[in-house]
């Protein structure tokens, strides 16, 4: 086996797909990896995402299970350190040498004692907000992340337990069948050696309540896509059912609605975010695979359908499932006092029709941001970000996954929007191009 | 510590899983631990609410060494989650991972019938049943170790190409590059400037054709094309046909990197028959010889034999912003110049290709959207005008452009000769003719096939910097079982029993990987070739041939069991 | 507390849609606010007409107005919406200091005078919500309007475009809302409350006339679909609009929707016990009287 | 209906910054979608095919009625994604349109009315008596004859409120 003490070691920013695919290749080349993420556990974006084809037996590409398994490999990997609730404190020195300084905050779990078995999260007297669970908006302030995060093993909310609140609660603890749980963990200043430096930060979501007109939070019924990923999945808090939020019942029509806070300088975010048009045409297939009897709509302004197979899923969905498109962005919504039903008011762009249409829930597909983040790894490392916080490559064309700074390298939504197929091949390809530029600095050095 | 003797009776253990609630919310776990009990051979039923945390992990490989079983059922989620993980931890409590059997008892039972927790429960016992009932007459197998030669085959000397030529011959292996025109380049010889930067073409080009000619580590063959690929991963044994007569070499790893084609519209809008109508090829070639004219209106047409119903229905990716760019040259050389862009939908996805087409609008250029049920129609209008009318679906009017120049947009289309290097090389086309990858999210650039990768155009339409990026993530790779030098291969494979074998070579026709020789009047089987699909074993007359893992006997096993 | 205003009354509510400016003046007389008229104060010039002959012309009409109120160290009380929000797009065009504003500045120096914008400009409802402010009009009720529910039309240009309306929220405002409830009244969700009259806008003829039919039976529709007892509006040209609706609808079909429409003022005046005659309710041309005997 | 498309006015778009926006515009139709008009008089007026018109014929459009019929409500300016200024680019439009002689009637009579009286809407004597007797003070026929005087300085500079009549 490789022998870590002579390899090279790469610091991996970001616990998300591209992240780990970048982390797993630098590894099976030979490297030392650092994967940092500021999570309690790996897994990044895509595992809000729903399981749909296993579920559904529809040869569609299922975003999550594809994944999961190189999240287990991830962290089981021997050439893999993982620092978990991890933040970047500060890193210094220049390509072949970077040093970075890692501030790793406690779990108060001990991961090789907990077996998972809940009785903590059980017993835990404090309900904090869940924006993970539309339905029941609620966990208990200690609680498991999400299904597929990993490791599986619960985190304290520092902020909401009475034991660091006030030292009047230890209830998880006393329950804790392994003694897993010691609330005397510390911070810890973790100082890694790096020759290079992959940022994977992934995206964060805009907040749709910022488009006024579509009612976001002030209009049950109107979700954002992610909500209804958190439903459809089977892990999700129904279950994998598809239900309203305001009376739990089974929506009978549901409109999509697409480019909320993206294509738009009203928003500052001049950008298509070159996921939406596709992850919603698997889910109005979903929906209408589960429940075909329902009405599904979707508006939009351009299809982008520029995937390899997006033309001819979209075709399957229009043309086949019988979901309605209607190219159009509506331009507001009023829901009924009464019922919570929502009325769209649009125009089909391609008839001039002025029209108005009555559906049980909508579902928004907001735009895709950089992650915030972004602006402290530029300061740390000098970094050149554009207006929206994207990193810049010195060329876009030749040297996509490049940046300012020799020796850093991005791969994933931290340099431009993209999907999990592009971040992750573009995570391959910035391991192969950290490897190369190691070993021409090492040749050059011998 | 125990070490499977096939005298001796199986001794069976079985790790049954709550998946936090997952599993135990719909099936009745204590009655499948009755039933499993029950099952000969089963030396014990361990429950766990997590088995694959690390606590669990510690105690799968604490149970089985304190039992001395040697042979490990795992009922729980689908082994494509952790299957991999459970099988080396038993390898290290010295259980040899081919007697490591799983019975989804999640996707399968509590998932696909979860309004059904009855007889989810009964399936779910059956699946554990089947899965021991195999295992008792499983043998233990082992792994061919293959060593792998530090040398690539890149067929394609395009940019993907020599990227991924230069990555892997700056880390120290050796590339032999295969173009089969007479110079390297590929596509991007024939383009002039770049999109996103309007760099010329050569700018970033040339340095790359330089180094790769200059690299000691990249051998190239140019009027050169692969006849014959025979050996195996780590091992491949190329035949090349260059200047008249062939080469053989050597290569580890392979990658394609082939290209694409484009597609000519002949018949369509007026191509071939109206002067002043051009693709954007032909277009870029004249703005490359910098022989366009002054013009007062050119018409750009979008989606010219793409996205169809039928034949080309995929999207070519990069056809918008081509256009777009082209258009904004012309606006640049001509500014009095009007441009239209008619298209049905902008391909202008993610942050940088917006920010191009806001530029291109900033400088005049004009969009009309169309819809495929009302196509736009080109006429000669005499003086050498071409007439563009055009149903303006956004704005309910039919518009007529009297313009100079129409240019059609029309798709990258498979290489011709796609056809045959797949069946060189045993890889798969996918349905629109391109090369089909092993599994677009996470593997967009692996085949199915081990020690065989893809990148660039072949693998389907793309732009310059994706290409680069895949030709990138090919090389890393290819790189990787080069880097670690050897390579296990699974031992899942055909056995010939030489006894029963009566000579007569069905199966050496059959094989789909030639992975079958015959010597001394009986087949045999290479096994670093065979991929255990259990075709030869299917068809031998005799029996003489099973599959490693797939005995006839361990399958009827498993049927009985079902059945029972 | 002693505020004044120079009041700004505007075309409709001089030449046409008295009750309007009688229900303010009375209102703001009980409420010990000084409203002073102003002599050299003219048609505000609204955009969408004046501006659409010559943009710079109309501006320096427009801010002629502003030039007037800064004589006088007091903020413009408008009646009108329309007025309220053609001033403030004055006021934001002047402070871009383009071409534009130089334009405007010579027209202006014809006439001997020069943009300064010092005064503030407020609409009878931005004034009696930020001003004086709901919970003093609240101390001020003695005759609650129990038992009425009331749609609030809140009119285009008292909450578009944000860019510079800061009074309230464009899409979803309460403030009027607020100021409905103050009086006990209890203000109804309904689909038409931030929609349009079409009054101060659209000009074409006939079809502009059955434009604005349709919209006030759509506002009429709206405010009865949520069981209002009234529609309340914050200026007279969604009044003349909403009641002319009513008597065009009546002409033409024989039916009636007998909808009493309210400014704020009445609401408000009623509630601080002013009769309604003083607040000119009289003239209303459909009938609040059954929609007075419920507050009994 | 077959057009010959022209060149887009220079005009237009150097008047002002705001009309550049207008070829951001990718039809998305949030305008019309919001617009009252609309609502009612679709097949009268649609702003999202009035901004595409403006942009592709501008000196048809000049000469339409439906230019006129935008009803100044700032529903789509507020929404419009591209923050396009239509409600001020319609205005420019009309500018143009005046510009180019094109006066509806109803809209060059009211300014008319602003010219002879300072106000858009007529006070007859009648009317300035019914003002009384409602107990509000009398303004009479005309704003202050400054205040029209004023109005007359200002005017008479511009080319295009040369209304006759």
């Amino acid at each position: 086996m490789i022998r870590l003490e002579k390899v090279s070691s790469v610091t991996v920013i970001g616990g998300g797909v591209a992240g780990i695919q970048a982390a797993l290749e630098l590894a099976n080349l030979g490297m030392l990896v650092y994967l940092v993420e500021e999570n309690p556990s790996i897994g990044g974006r895509i595992i809000e995402l729903n399981c749909s084809s296993c579920r559904l037996e529809v040869p569609m590409d299922c975003s999550i299970c594809p994944v999961i398994p190189k999240i287990v490999e991830c962290y089981h990997h021997p050439n893999i350190k993982i620092l978990t609730n991890a933040e970047i404190m500060g890193i210094s020195g220049s390509a072949g040498n970077f040093q970075i300084n890692v501030l790793k905050k406690p779990r108060f779990i001990n991961e090789d004692k907990c077996t998972a078995c809940g009785a903590c999260t059980e017993k835990c007297p404090v309900e904090i907000f869940d924006a993970f669970n539309m339905v029941k908006g609620r966990k208990k302030a200690i609680h498991f992340p999400l299904p597929q995060a990993f490791p599986q093993v619960p985190v304290i909310d520092r902020e909401n337990c009475l034991h660091f609140r006030s030292g009047t609660c230890e209830k998880c603890s006393e329950v804790c069948p392994t003694t897993a749980i010691n609330f005397n963990d510390e911070d810890m200043i973790i100082g890694v050696k790096s020759e290079a430096i992959i940022l994977a930060t992934g995206l964060s979501l805009f907040d749709p309540s910022g488009i006024r007109e579509y009612g976001y939070k002030r209009y049950k019924n109107v979700i954002t896509i992610l909500d209804l990923e958190q439903m459809t999945s089977i892990h999700g808090p129904t279950g994998g059912k598809i239900v309203r939020i305001s009376d739990k019942k089974e929506p009978k029509s549901i409109a999509f609605i697409q480019c909320v806070g993206s294509r738009s300088r009203r928003t500052n975010n001049n950008f298509c975010s070159g996921v939406c048009c596709m992850y919603t045409a698997k889910d109005a297939a979903l929906v209408k695979i589960l429940k075909p009897e329902t009405e599904v709509y979707v508006f939009y302004i351009d299809l982008r359908v520029f995937g390899k197979g997006y033309q001819e899923l979209f075709n399957k969905v229009r043309n086949s499932l019988g979901v309605k498109y209607i190219r159009g962005r509506p331009g507001g919504i009023w829901e009924d006092p009464k019922t919570r039903d929502l009325i769209i008011s649009f125009e089909n762009t391609l008839t001039q029709r002025v029209e108005k249409l009555r559906v049980d829930m909508v579902v928004l597909s907001p735009a895709l941001l950089p992650h915030p983040n972004n602006r402290k790894l530029a300061e740390f490392l000098g970094l050149e970000l554009d207006e929206h916080g994207f990193f810049k490559s010195p060329n876009p064309v030749s040297q996509p996954f490049d940046t300012t700074i020799k020796g850093v390298f991005t791969c994933g939504y931290c340099r431009g929007p993209r999907g999990i197929s592009e971040s992750a091949t573009q995570a391959s390809a910035a391991a192969g191009r950290v490897t190369e530029t190691i070993t021409l600095a090492k040749m050059g050095r011998n | 510590m125990s070490e499977a003797n096939l005298n001796q009776e199986p001794r069976i253990g079985i790790f049954l899983c709550d998946c936090g609630t997952n599993i135990s919310s719909i099936i009745d776990v204590p009655q499948v631990i009755e039933a499993s009990k029950g099952i000969s051979g089963v030396k014990f039923v361990e429950r766990d609410s997590s088995l694959c945390s690390s606590a669990g992990t510690k105690k799968i490989r604490e149970t089985i060494e304190r039992s001395g079983v040697d042979r490990v059922v795992f009922a729980g989620c689908s082994p494509k989650n952790y299957g991999s993980l459970f099988e080396s931890v038993c390898q290290k409590a010295g259980i040899n991972r081919y007697l490591v059997a799983f019975a989804n008892i999640r996707e399968q039972c509590a998932w696909a019938h979860q309004d059904r927790p009855k007889e989810a429960t009964i399936k779910a016992i059956n699946t554990v049943q089947m899965a021991a009932a195999r295992l008792q007459k499983s043998e233990p197998l082992q792994e061919l170790e293959i060593e792998v030669h530090p040398s690539t085959l890149i067929i394609g000397g395009g940019i993907s190409g020599m990227t991924a030529a230069l990555c892997l011959a700056n880390q120290g292996f050796s590339v032999l590059l295969v173009e089969r025109e007479p110079d390297i380049g590929g596509m991007l010889n024939k383009l002039y400037k770049l999109y996103l930067t309007n760099q010329e073409v050569s700018e970033i080009l040339n340095p790359v054709i330089q180094s790769v000619r200059n690299h000691k580590n990249i051998r190239i063959l140019t009027s050169a094309s692969v006849r014959e690929v025979e050996g195996y991963f780590g091992d491949f044994e190329v035949t090349i046909s260059v200047n008249g007569g062939t080469e053989k070499f050597r290569a580890g790893t392979i990658i394609l990197a082939t290209g694409a084609g484009t597609f000519e519209p002949f018949g369509m809008y007026g191509y071939g028959k109206h002067e002043g109508v051009v693709t954007q090829l032909e277009l870029e070639q004249i703005l490359k010889q910098g022989k366009l004219k002054h013009l007062e209106k050119v018409v750009m047409i979008q989606c010219v034999g793409a996205r169809e119903e039928k034949g080309l229905t995929y999207c070519s990716r990069i056809c918008c912003m081509v256009a777009i760019k082209n258009a904004t040259l012309i606006k640049k050389l001509y500014p009095d110049c009007e441009v239209y862009i008619i298209y049905r939908d902008l391909q202008t996805y993610g942050k940088e290709n917006e920010e191009y087409q806001s530029k291109a609008r900033e400088l005049g250029i004009r969009f009309i959207e169309y819809t495929p049920e009302r196509r736009p129609e080109v006429f000669p209008n005499g003086n050498g005008k071409v007439g563009v009318r055009v149903y303006h679906a956004l704005l309910g009017e039919t518009l007529t452009i009297n313009s100079d120049l129409v240019v059609l947009s029309t798709p990258l289309i498979p290489n011709a000769d796609g056809k045959e290097i797949a069946k060189i090389l045993k890889v798969p086309l996918g349905p629109d003719g391109f090369f089909k990858e092993a599994y677009m999210e996470m593997r967009s650039t692996a085949f199915g096939v081990n020690g065989i990768y893809v990148c660039g155009t072949a693998q389907g339409p793309k732009s310059i910097d994706e290409s680069i990026t895949q030709a990138y993530a090919a090389a890393a790779l290819a790189a990787i079982p080069m880097q670690q030098k050897k390579v296990k291969i699974p031992a899942m494979t055909a056995e010939v029993n030489e006894e029963l074998c009566i000579g007569c070579q069905l199966c050496l026709d059959l094989c789909p990987v030639h992975a079958i020789t015959f010597a001394e009047g009986k087949s045999m089987v290479i096994e670093a070739i065979c991929r255990g699909c259990g075709t030869c074993a299917a068809a031998c007359p005799s029996k003489a041939i099973a599959v490693k893992g797939f005995k006839d006997e361990q399958i009827l096993a498993e049927v009985e069991a079902a059945l029972k | 507390m002693n505020l004044e205003y120079s009041l700004f009354p505007g075309c409709v509510s001089s030449a046409r849609e008295f009750s309007c400016e009688i229900s303010a003046r009375k209102v703001f007389e009980v409420l010990n606010v000084e409203l002073y008229d102003v002599e050299d104060f003219t048609c505000c010039m609204p955009a969408c007409l004046v501006h659409s002959f010559d943009y710079a012309t109309g501006l320096a009409l427009t801010s002629r107005n502003l030039c007037v109120a800064d004589e006088f160290d007091r903020d413009i009380l408008t009646l009108c919406v329309s007025c309220y929000g053609n001033l403030w797009r004055a006021k934001k065009l002047m402070s871009e200091n383009g071409d534009l504003r130089r334009r405007v500045d010579e027209l202006l120096a014809s006439i001997g005078r020069s943009y300064q914008g010092k005064v503030g400009i407020k609409h009878s409802i931005t004034a009696l919500y930020e001003d004086i402010g709901p919970k003093n009009l609240k101390n001020q009720v003695s005759k609650p309007l129990r038992g009425i529910k009331a749609a609030p039309f809140y009119g285009c240009h008292l909450i578009r475009p944000r860019e510079y309306l800061f009074f309230d929220d464009a899409e979803f405002p309460e403030k009027l809302d607020e100021l409905i409830n103050v009086t006990g009244a209890t203000s109804v969700l309904h689909r038409e409350r931030t929609g349009c009259c079409i009054g101060c806008g659209s000009f074409f003829g006939e079809v502009a006339e059955e434009a604005a039919l349709r919209l006030s039976v759509d506002i009429l529709e709206s405010a009865l679909e949520a069981k209002a007892d009234c529609v309340v509006v914050t200026c007279p040209y969604c009044f003349l609009q909403i009641e002319m609706g009513q008597l065009l609808f009546k002409r033409r079909t024989g039916e009636s929707y007998n909808v009493p429409v309210l400014n704020y003022t009445d609401l408000l005046g009623l509630a601080l016990g002013i009769e309604p005659r003083e607040l000119g309710m009289n003239i209303h041309k459909i009938d609040p009287s059954p929609l007075l005997e419920k507050i009994k | 209906m077959k057009t010959e498309i022209t060149s887009i006015s220079k005009e237009l778009l150097q008047k002002s910054i705001d009309a550049e926006k207008l070829r951001y515009c990718y039809g998305c139709g949030t305008c019309t979608a919001s617009c009252p008009v609309a609502k009612v008089i679709p097949e009268s007026f649609n702003p999202r095919g009035l901004l595409q018109k403006i942009f592709f014929d501008l000196s048809k459009t000049l000469a339409e009625d439906e230019l006129w019929l935008c009803a100044w409500c700032y529903s789509c300016y507020e929404r419009c994604p591209q923050g396009i200024k239509t409600t001020e680019i319609f205005l420019l439009t009309r500018n143009l349109a005046v510009e180019k002689g094109y006066f509806p009637k109803q809209p060059t009579n009211l300014v008319k009315q602003i010219l002879k009286s300072g106000r858009t809407l007529e006070v007859t004597p009648a009317r300035d008596r019914k003002r009384e007797a409602l107990g509000l003070p009398k303004i009479g026929e005309t704003v202050s004859e400054k205040a029209l005087r004023e109005i007359k300085i200002i005017t008479e500079k511009s080319p295009t409120w040369r209304v006759r009549g």
